[in-house]
């Protein structure tokens, strides 16, 4: 029991303080590809810090929706990070929800975060909740047969099993299914964490705002709030598709050297899919917001193919 | 035994004037004036009464006497009277204007009287009623022969007289059945009938006069409101 | 005694009416005539419940199951159409149908003709089903027509004259089919029984020995009487002259042709039915029945679909009903005869109402097109609108309305002789029917208030709509049990095994 | 022991009651807030009776069968409670109490209601024709208790006939629902005549015994039946038409209970009537479930009527509902009752979630609609502000119809999901891949349903009212709210609680099956919820929710530590520097959908049309008129020249009849001919 709450703790902690570090490590990455110094490692935190003291101001339009929302979606993002398995393959509330409960946790947050933007009145707002959950949507099937796809092989959708099954299988990843399934999975995470091609997060400009647009009225700590459960939401995803496809190193028994070297493997593989994240994204333009569709047709063709690959080689043989 | 009371003798007549009929319905359908079809109908239902009194006559059956006196009555004198009469009063045209031409109309009367043949084929061979002279079995054909000639005389007519000319010839046909099949329904029926039949004529008669007053026509075929 | 006593009430009615002098006089001698004549056909049903059958005068007359339900559906209809004809021709009054009319006079002799008449035709009816002699039975067929002719010029419109020799023309070329086949089957009866008894042609005689009577012969002469009784009942293709009929008759005439007319005629077929089944074994004849059954309900559905007159509407419905009810017969078994049966009693009790209604319609708004009215009927008449749509669904066999019993009962006949195809058809039919009805009358009766004035104004004319509403209601929950027992009954007598 | 039987009659003769009354109060012109509130009070204590009987039948676990009174000597109007038929009865009653309690301030203000007692009578007749249906076990009573039932829906749905609009859906309804009856006409039929008898519990298990063609004509006909009131996609075209125009608490009724009789009829068909179906069976309901549900939340997208929006939500999840059934039935085809009883459950505990969730949803919009007299969502807004009752509500239903946790709507689609994918295990061949394939669907169309329901409150509740009519809304009197509550609060105890609710559908599993599945499918105390097997999933709405309350502590510490003592202030939001905002500023509900309507444009076929005034340059136009439509596709290439096929035969008949005598008498000639020529011979 006491080890349940230190690990929930301790996850809450990792997955709180170490998600800046990769949007702030994305970022540094995506400045030096640009030939650009880039703000530093730290910058998140220091957002973050000054967004928290600074007051705020709410839109006169606006109703408890607005306010509500920086709660519920930092809360769900939160949760959400809770039942991946992230250094141990026993993630501390795994057994509370499995990988459905993780996307349809986001689906909360990201369904009041859209309702905030509507609240404001202003046309940005609506602008950007309309596409946010366009997009989120068409992402979804995708997301989800791939989800399938790799619980199929764990039977189960409980991510610390799926984790553990993998565990036990070397060399897993290599077989078509998975491969395919992580290729779908990838253009997802791009798609659902608002990177280039689908959208840019640093831009303002309206006509290719999506998350911006809708987070334009949110200031001070709210703002700070919704900042962070973006970097959460990254972190979680990212998680979602290393730590399912690339189990090393995870943890098993929870001895102290494993923990320490479990953590260092989890980082490096979170910063090396951020290096390929970024890498995608420096070498594309942003896409037309129609052209997205074409994009995320593409990943729920794979995941189809990784599907049906499963099919074809049997569910662990392939 | 005088030669007139052989029944062989009456089968004969029987036989012979049944054809006269048949011949006469087809007359009617050949005919193109309007009297003489009134005329041919009245020798017909004359002709037809003549049988039936054959038939009581053979078989000793004396209700068919009434039978044959009511047809005479009715159908060959009054009817043929008014009929005319009312031809006469409301001044129609005189020629019949069928739908389809007078050959064609024989050939199809000639099809309709080979159709009763081979409808009533079946029954030629069938014994006759117990307890009575065979008589006239053979006009079952020609009754339904008129019956159909009849029926098609009543398509191919457009005024509205010369219908009920048809539609009383076709009854002519009925009669011809029940007197030599059957020598006569029971006598609450046949009286039924002939009553019914002199109803129906004379309301056919006065629908007739009022087509006349409210359509200033006696054609049918321009009674075409109501539709669908 | 109850027989000649059922045909004397209407007798007496029409000649007593015929010297009366004020109209009042005639209302209620027809009134209590027709409540006369229900009592005596109940008192007639209750003898053959208890007795199995009645007759009088030597079987001259002759009634068991079948005859006392037909006897009592019509009195029932004629019961149901006689306080409604009052109101009805107090409006047409009103209304001036018949042009200026100072003294009423011309409204008088219009009137005296009908409440003259219409007792003859209830006679004629009665006498079909109480007649043992098919010949006289004929004869009363033939009455029944002669009897409406005049009923149906009524108004003296250039369209009733039209309707009234179409009738006329159709009907009579019927009837001398129906004698033809008569004469044959009495033919075919007397090579077996002798044609010395008068007793040759009474259906209880015949019943007994039909199985030795000549096949070819009774063939023919059911298929003769198929056409002419079908054709006063409008069976496809001799339905013709119905829509006319039934569309230019007084609204209460139209009812009474509609609902006691169909079972009369239907009575006569069910009759030879019987002799032919029993001489031919049942296959000839179903076959015969269940084709000019399903005809009838096929040629019905265009005409509800795509119809321009709801009075017309109701003619078609009438002949979709005749339609079922052969087809009910022709299915057989134990459940066709019954559900033929049943769905004879429950279409003359809802028939009636629809007629009313519409009545009540053509009245208040002057037409009965379903074009030229605005619709809203219910603002303007809120009694009957909403009871047309009632009705509507009553007759359209929706449930729990107990046409739908009977329907299904067919069906389930249908099933239980292997028509499965059929049955399959029959239903699409029921529900292309439904739809066309239902949307031709909802557009009549539902929608925004027009600027007609409100109807309703005589109460002779509401209280029939309101007590057949109750009781077309009350009858989707409670069949009575000696009515049941009557149908039943009357159901065994059609059910012959060859 | 518990009174079932006595709870059930009495329950069904208040509804009686309620509706003879009603009727006599609207004929002697008596209304007062008095009888409506007895009214409205006999539907209540019924849905209350009825309840117990319901849950009687849930606890006695076997069946209960006995005859009421019939007047009608060859109708057996047998009355059976099982499983099955409880827990629909109870799902009844708890939908029927709400809108019993809603009713009563709704139709006592609702100026558009001519008569408050007609509509209170026809309300109770609407009840008592469910009741039957839900407990009828002979198919003549069953079909008479469904026409009931429809009749008295048809009446209510045409209560404003005066509008045109109400008349088309009224008529539609009505129609479609008898082509619906019409099949049900004939696979009842189908399945008696094997049955010998048309009682329900002689025909368990009776499919089997047909002809294998029979039996399958028999089942593809009860499900269309039973589909067309359910609305499944193709035959749903009623649902959208009909459902907007009925007064609100009737369309509460309708998505919440009605459409579940169909859900009931197919129940009862599929897991009792027939065995072993082939795979084919499931398939095919497999298919039209994923097709129903991803067409349905489409269309619902496209709505800027706030009723027709909900009544393509109810297609969809009907969609989710059958999937559950479909991988039910493939289930039992492949021999895995375990797994088939998972899936039932999910289908079976999706249309009480729904009816929950939709009848909330239908209540709040009737109270917007009460307030604003308007169903178009494009000028409501801001009634958060002036209606927040409702609005939380309304944001509680949209929550749980989007099958976001911790709510009800959750739990369903997750037990969905966890059957879906236990049939990529349990099946073979091409089937397998379908399972997989299905729940991908149910993604999107979860996610589609959220962003529908994003639009749905945030365009009618949230940021500046866009009318008149929204600006002078008021909040809707205390029983409206009432009712609404009620259902808010079963959406959240279903949702948190759905673990130790699951065992009441032992007895339906018990039945259908022969086994009790839902002891696998809690442990922990109940806490948990799993999928069944150990190492399946596994999910607990209460610890997520108590969660979410312990992970916001985080953020609120935060605030405490630093932002505690700077100003909040209220200002104006960004109008791009323009004078003021004002409600042209905002999105629309068209605006909201125009990407998805572009993407599925090979689907919709949008059409638009823009028209631009301008005096000066065409660059400054003075107005811009936008009209922007989407097709209906089923109706414009289905049913639309269906019934111009139709119509435009029946109208080439007319010749036939075209007042000729001569003609009239030729036919019979011709007929007399060819039967003297083919007949007499024999």
């Amino acid at each position: 029991m006491i080890a349940q709450i230190i690990s929930v703790i301790g996850q809450t902690a990792l997955v709180l303080l170490f998600s800046p570090l990769i949007t702030a490590f994305s970022r540094t990455i995506k400045a030096r590809l640009q030939t650009r110094r880039g703000p530093g490692l730290f910058q998140p935190y220091r957002d973050l810090h000054k967004l928290l003291r600074k007051g705020m101001v709410i839109p006169e339009t606006a109703s408890w929706i607005f306010t509500a929302t920086p709660y519920v979606l930092f809360a769900t993002t939160l949760l959400a990070g809770l039942l991946i398995p992230t250094i141990a393959t026993q993630a501390p509330l795994s057994l509370f929800g499995g990988v459905l409960a993780v996307v349809y946790l986001l689906a909360l947050g990201r369904f009041f975060l859209a309702l905030g933007g509507l609240d404001t009145g202003s046309s940005f707002g609506g602008l950007g909740s309309s596409r946010e959950m366009t997009i989120s949507a068409i992402a979804e099937p995708a997301l989800m047969l791939a989800v399938f796809t790799v619980a199929l092989g764990a039977g189960s959708t409980n991510l610390s099993s799926v984790a553990q099954a993998a565990v036990g299988q070397s060399w897993r990843f290599l077989s078509p299914s998975q491969m395919l399934a992580f290729a779908a999975l990838f253009i997802v995470l791009i798609a659902e964490t608002g990177r280039i091609p689908v959208d840019n997060p640093a831009t303002h400009l309206e006509l290719t705002m999506i998350h911006e647009a809708m987070i334009l009225e949110y200031s001070g700590p709210c703002l700070a709030l919704i900042e962070w459960s973006a970097s959460m939401k990254q972190m979680v995803l990212m998680t979602l598709l290393v730590n399912v496809f690339f189990p090393y190193g995870l943890s098993a028994d929870g001895s102290p050297l494993g923990m320490l070297i479990s953590v260092a493997l989890f980082v490096f593989k979170l910063l090396i899919l951020a290096l390929a994240v970024v890498l995608v994204e420096t070498g594309n333009a942003k896409l037309r917001l129609f052209r997205v569709p074409e994009l995320l047709a593409v990943a729920f063709v794979l995941s189809a193919l990784a599907l049906i690959s499963t099919f074809l080689f049997g569910v662990h043989g392939g | 035994m005088l030669f007139w009371q052989d029944p062989q003798f009456g089968d004969r007549m029987i036989t012979l004037m049944a054809a006269l009929v048949l011949v006469l319905q087809i007359t009617m359908v050949a005919q193109r004036w309007l009297v003489t079809n009134i005329r041919a109908f009245a020798i017909q239902s004359f002709l037809l009464a003549c049988i039936a009194n054959t038939i009581a006559y053979y078989n000793g059956a004396t209700h068919i006497y009434i039978a044959a006196a009511l047809t005479l009555m009715f159908k060959a004198i009054l009817l043929p009277v008014i009929l005319q009469r009312l031809v006469s009063r409301i001044e129609i045209r005189q020629e019949i204007e069928p739908f389809v031409n007078v050959p064609l109309s024989v050939i199809i009367s000639g099809f309709l009287t080979l159709l009763a043949y081979v409808v009533a084929e079946p029954l030629q061979t069938q014994a006759a009623l117990p307890g009575v002279a065979g008589l006239g079995r053979n006009t079952l054909p020609v009754a339904i022969a008129l019956f159909l000639i009849g029926f098609f005389m009543m398509i191919n007519r457009r005024k509205a007289v010369t219908q009920v000319l048809a539609l009383l010839s076709l009854e002519n046909g009925l009669f011809l059945a029940a007197i030599s099949l059957t020598y006569g329904m029971p006598l609450i029926v046949e009286l039924g009938i002939f009553f019914d039949v002199l109803v129906a004529a004379m309301i056919l008669a006065i629908l007739v006069y009022r087509i006349r007053e409210t359509f200033d026509s006696m054609d049918v075929s321009r009674l075409s409101r109501l539709k669908g | 005694m109850t027989i000649p006593l059922l045909l004397l009430i209407p007798l007496a009615a029409s000649g007593i009416t015929a010297l009366a002098r004020g109209r009042r006089a005639m209302e209620l001698i027809h009134l209590f005539s027709a409540l006369a004549g229900f009592t005596a056909a109940i008192l007639l049903a209750a003898e053959v419940l208890a007795q199995g059958q009645a007759s009088w005068g030597n079987s001259f007359l002759f009634a068991d199951h079948l005859s006392a339900l037909v006897v009592l559906l019509t009195a029932f209809v004629y019961l149901a159409c006689s306080p409604y004809s009052i109101g009805y021709f107090r409006t047409d009054q009103i209304n001036q149908v018949f042009g200026a009319d100072e003294d009423g006079s011309i409204h008088l002799a219009k009137v005296r003709k009908y409440f003259v008449l219409t007792p003859l035709f209830a006679f004629s009816m009665f006498l079909v089903a109480l007649s043992n002699n098919l010949g006289v039975m004929w004869v009363a067929l033939e009455g029944t027509t002669l009897a409406s002719i005049f009923l149906v010029t009524f108004y003296g419109r250039p369209t009733s004259l039209e309707a009234a020799w179409k009738y006329a023309m159709i009907g009579g070329v019927g009837l001398s089919m129906a004698l033809f086949g008569t004469i044959l089957t009495y033919y075919a009866a007397g090579q077996v029984l002798g044609t010395e008894s008068l007793n040759a042609l009474n259906w209880s005689v015949l019943a007994g020995s039909a199985a030795k009577f000549d096949h070819t012969v009774m063939r023919l002469a059911f298929i003769l009487i198929l056409l002419g009784y079908g054709t006063k009942a409008g069976l496809a293709p001799m339905h013709t002259w119905k829509p006319d009929a039934y569309s230019e008759a007084p609204a209460p005439v139209a009812a009474l042709m509609a609902a006691a007319v169909l079972n009369c005629s239907l009575y006569g077929l069910a009759r030879f039915y019987v002799l032919t089944v029993r001489c031919l074994g049942p296959s000839f004849a179903s076959q015969l029945l269940i084709l000019f059954g399903f005809l009838s309900i096929a040629v019905a559905v265009p005409f509800i679909l795509v119809q321009r007159s709801y009075r017309r509407l109701l003619a078609y419905s009438s002949i979709d009903h005749g339609g079922i009810m052969v087809l009910g017969l022709g299915f057989g078994g134990a459940l066709g005869p019954l559900g033929m049966l049943l769905h004879m009693t429950f279409h003359s009790i809802t028939k009636p109402l629809l007629f009313f209604c519409a009545g009540n319609a053509q009245q208040h708004t002057g037409n009965d097109s379903l074009r030229k009215t605005p619709g809203g009927l219910l603002h303007a008449l809120p009694v009957s609108g909403p009871m047309f749509l009632l009705a509507t669904l009553a007759v359209t066999g929706t449930p729990p309305f107990s046409l739908f019993q009977s329907e299904f009962t067919i069906l389930r006949a249908g099933f239980a002789a292997e028509h499965v195809g059929l049955s399959i058809l029959f239903v699409m039919l029921l529900v292309a029917i439904f739809a066309g009805f239902f949307y031709h009358i909802a557009q009549l009766v539902l929608g925004p208030p027009n600027d007609s004035p409100k109807g309703e104004t005589c109460r002779w004319k509401t209280y029939p709509v309101i007590s057949l509403s109750a009781l077309v209601l009350l009858l989707g929950f409670w069949l009575p049990a000696p009515l049941y027992f009557l149908i039943s009954g009357a159901a065994r007598i059609l059910a012959v095994q060859p | 022991m518990w009174p079932t039987r006595e709870l059930y009659t009495s329950g069904l003769l208040v509804f009686a009651i309620g509706a003879l009354g009603g009727v006599a109060c609207h004929w002697w012109a008596r209304t007062t807030s008095w009888t409506l509130r007895l009214f409205c009070g006999s539907a209540l204590s019924g849905a209350v009776l009825v309840g117990g009987a319901g849950l009687g039948g849930l606890l006695n676990a076997s069946e209960l069968s006995w005859s009421l009174p019939s007047g009608i000597p060859y109708l057996n109007c047998v009355v059976r409670i099982d499983p099955l038929s409880s827990f629909f009865l109870l799902t009844l009653s708890l939908l029927a109490a709400s809108v019993a309690v809603y009713s009563f301030g709704y139709l006592r203000h609702d100026t558009a209601a001519k008569s408050p007692a007609l509509s209170c009578s026809l309300l109770n007749l609407l009840l008592a024709g469910l009741t039957l249906v839900f407990a009828a076990a002979d198919v003549v009573f069953f079909l008479i208790a469904w026409e009931v039932m429809v009749a008295a829906a048809y009446f209510l749905v045409v209560t404003k006939h005066e509008a045109e609009e109400s008349r088309k859906g009224g008529l539609l309804y009505i129609l479609m629902s008898r082509s619906g009856t019409g099949m049900l006409f004939i696979g009842f039929l189908l399945l008696a005549s094997a049955a010998g008898t048309t009682d329900f519990r002689a025909m368990h298990a009776i499919g089997g015994k047909l002809p294998a063609a029979a039996g399958g004509v028999a089942f593809v006909l009860l499900f269309l039946g039973f589909g067309v009131k359910a609305g499944i996609i193709p035959l749903h075209i009623w649902l959208p038409a009909a459902h907007p125009v009925a007064p609100s608490n009737i369309s509460a009724l309708m998505s919440g209970i009605l459409i579940k009789t169909g859900i009931y009829g197919m129940a009862r068909v599929f897991f009792d009537f027939y065995g072993v179906l082939p795979a084919w069976a499931g398939m095919l309901v497999l298919l039209v479930g994923v097709i129903s549900a991803v067409l349905g939340v489409l269309y619902a997208l496209m709505e800027h009527d706030l009723k027709r929006l909900l009544a393509y939500h109810s297609i969809e999840n009907i969609g989710i509902i059958l999937m559950g059934f479909g991988a039910a039935l493939l289930f039992r085809s492949y021999g895995h009752p375990n797994l088939a009883a998972l899936a039932l459950i999910a289908g079976l505990f999706h249309t009480l979630n729904h009816g929950l969730f939709k009848c909330l949803l239908f209540l709040g919009a009737g109270s917007v609609l009460h307030s604003t007299h308007t169903r178009n969502m494009e000028e409501m807004g801001g009634l958060i502000r002036r209606m927040p009752a409702t609005a939380v509500y309304f944001l509680i239903g949209a929550i749980a119809i989007s099958g976001l946790p911790p709510l009800n709507g959750f739990v369903s689609e997750w037990l969905t999901y966890q059957a879906l994918l236990a049939g990529f295990g349990a099946t073979a061949e091409l089937t397998r891949v379908a399972f997989p394939v299905a729940g991908a669907l149910l993604a999107l169309t979860a996610a589609l349903a959220a962003a529908c329901f994003v639009k749905a409150f945030g365009i009618t509740f949230l940021a500046l009212p866009r009318s008149q009519a929204a600006q002078a809304a008021r909040e809707v009197s205390l029983s409206m709210r009432g009712g609404m509550a009620m259902l808010a609060l079963a959406c959240l105890v279903l949702g948190l609680g759905a673990s130790w609710f699951l065992p009441v559908f032992d007895p339906v599993t018990q039945q259908a099956f022969g086994i009790n599945a839902t002891r696998n499918l809690a442990t922990g105390n109940g806490f948990i919820l799993t999928a069944g097997s150990p190492q399946g999933g596994s999910v607990s709405t209460p610890v997520l929710a108590l969660m979410l309350v312990a992970l916001s502590v985080i953020p609120l510490i935060l605030w405490l530590l630093w932002g505690r003592k700077q100003k909040r202030s209220i200002g104006p939001t960004w109008d791009c520097g323009l004078p003021g905002l004002t409600a042209d500023n905002e999105y629309t509900a068209t605006a909201f959908s125009k990407p998805l309507r572009m993407i599925f444009g090979a689907l919709f076929r949008p059409r638009r049309e823009i028209q631009a005034e301008f005096e000066v340059s065409p660059y400054y136009p003075k107005a811009i008129h936008f009209e922007s439509e989407i097709q209906p596709a089923f109706e414009k290439h289905f049913y639309d020249p269906l019934r111009d096929r139709i119509l435009r035969m029946a109208r080439s008949m007319r010749p036939v009849q075209a007042g000729s005598v001569h003609a009239y008498l030729a036919y019979i000639f011709l007929t007399l001919i060819l039967l003297l020529l083919f007949g007499v011979r024999g």
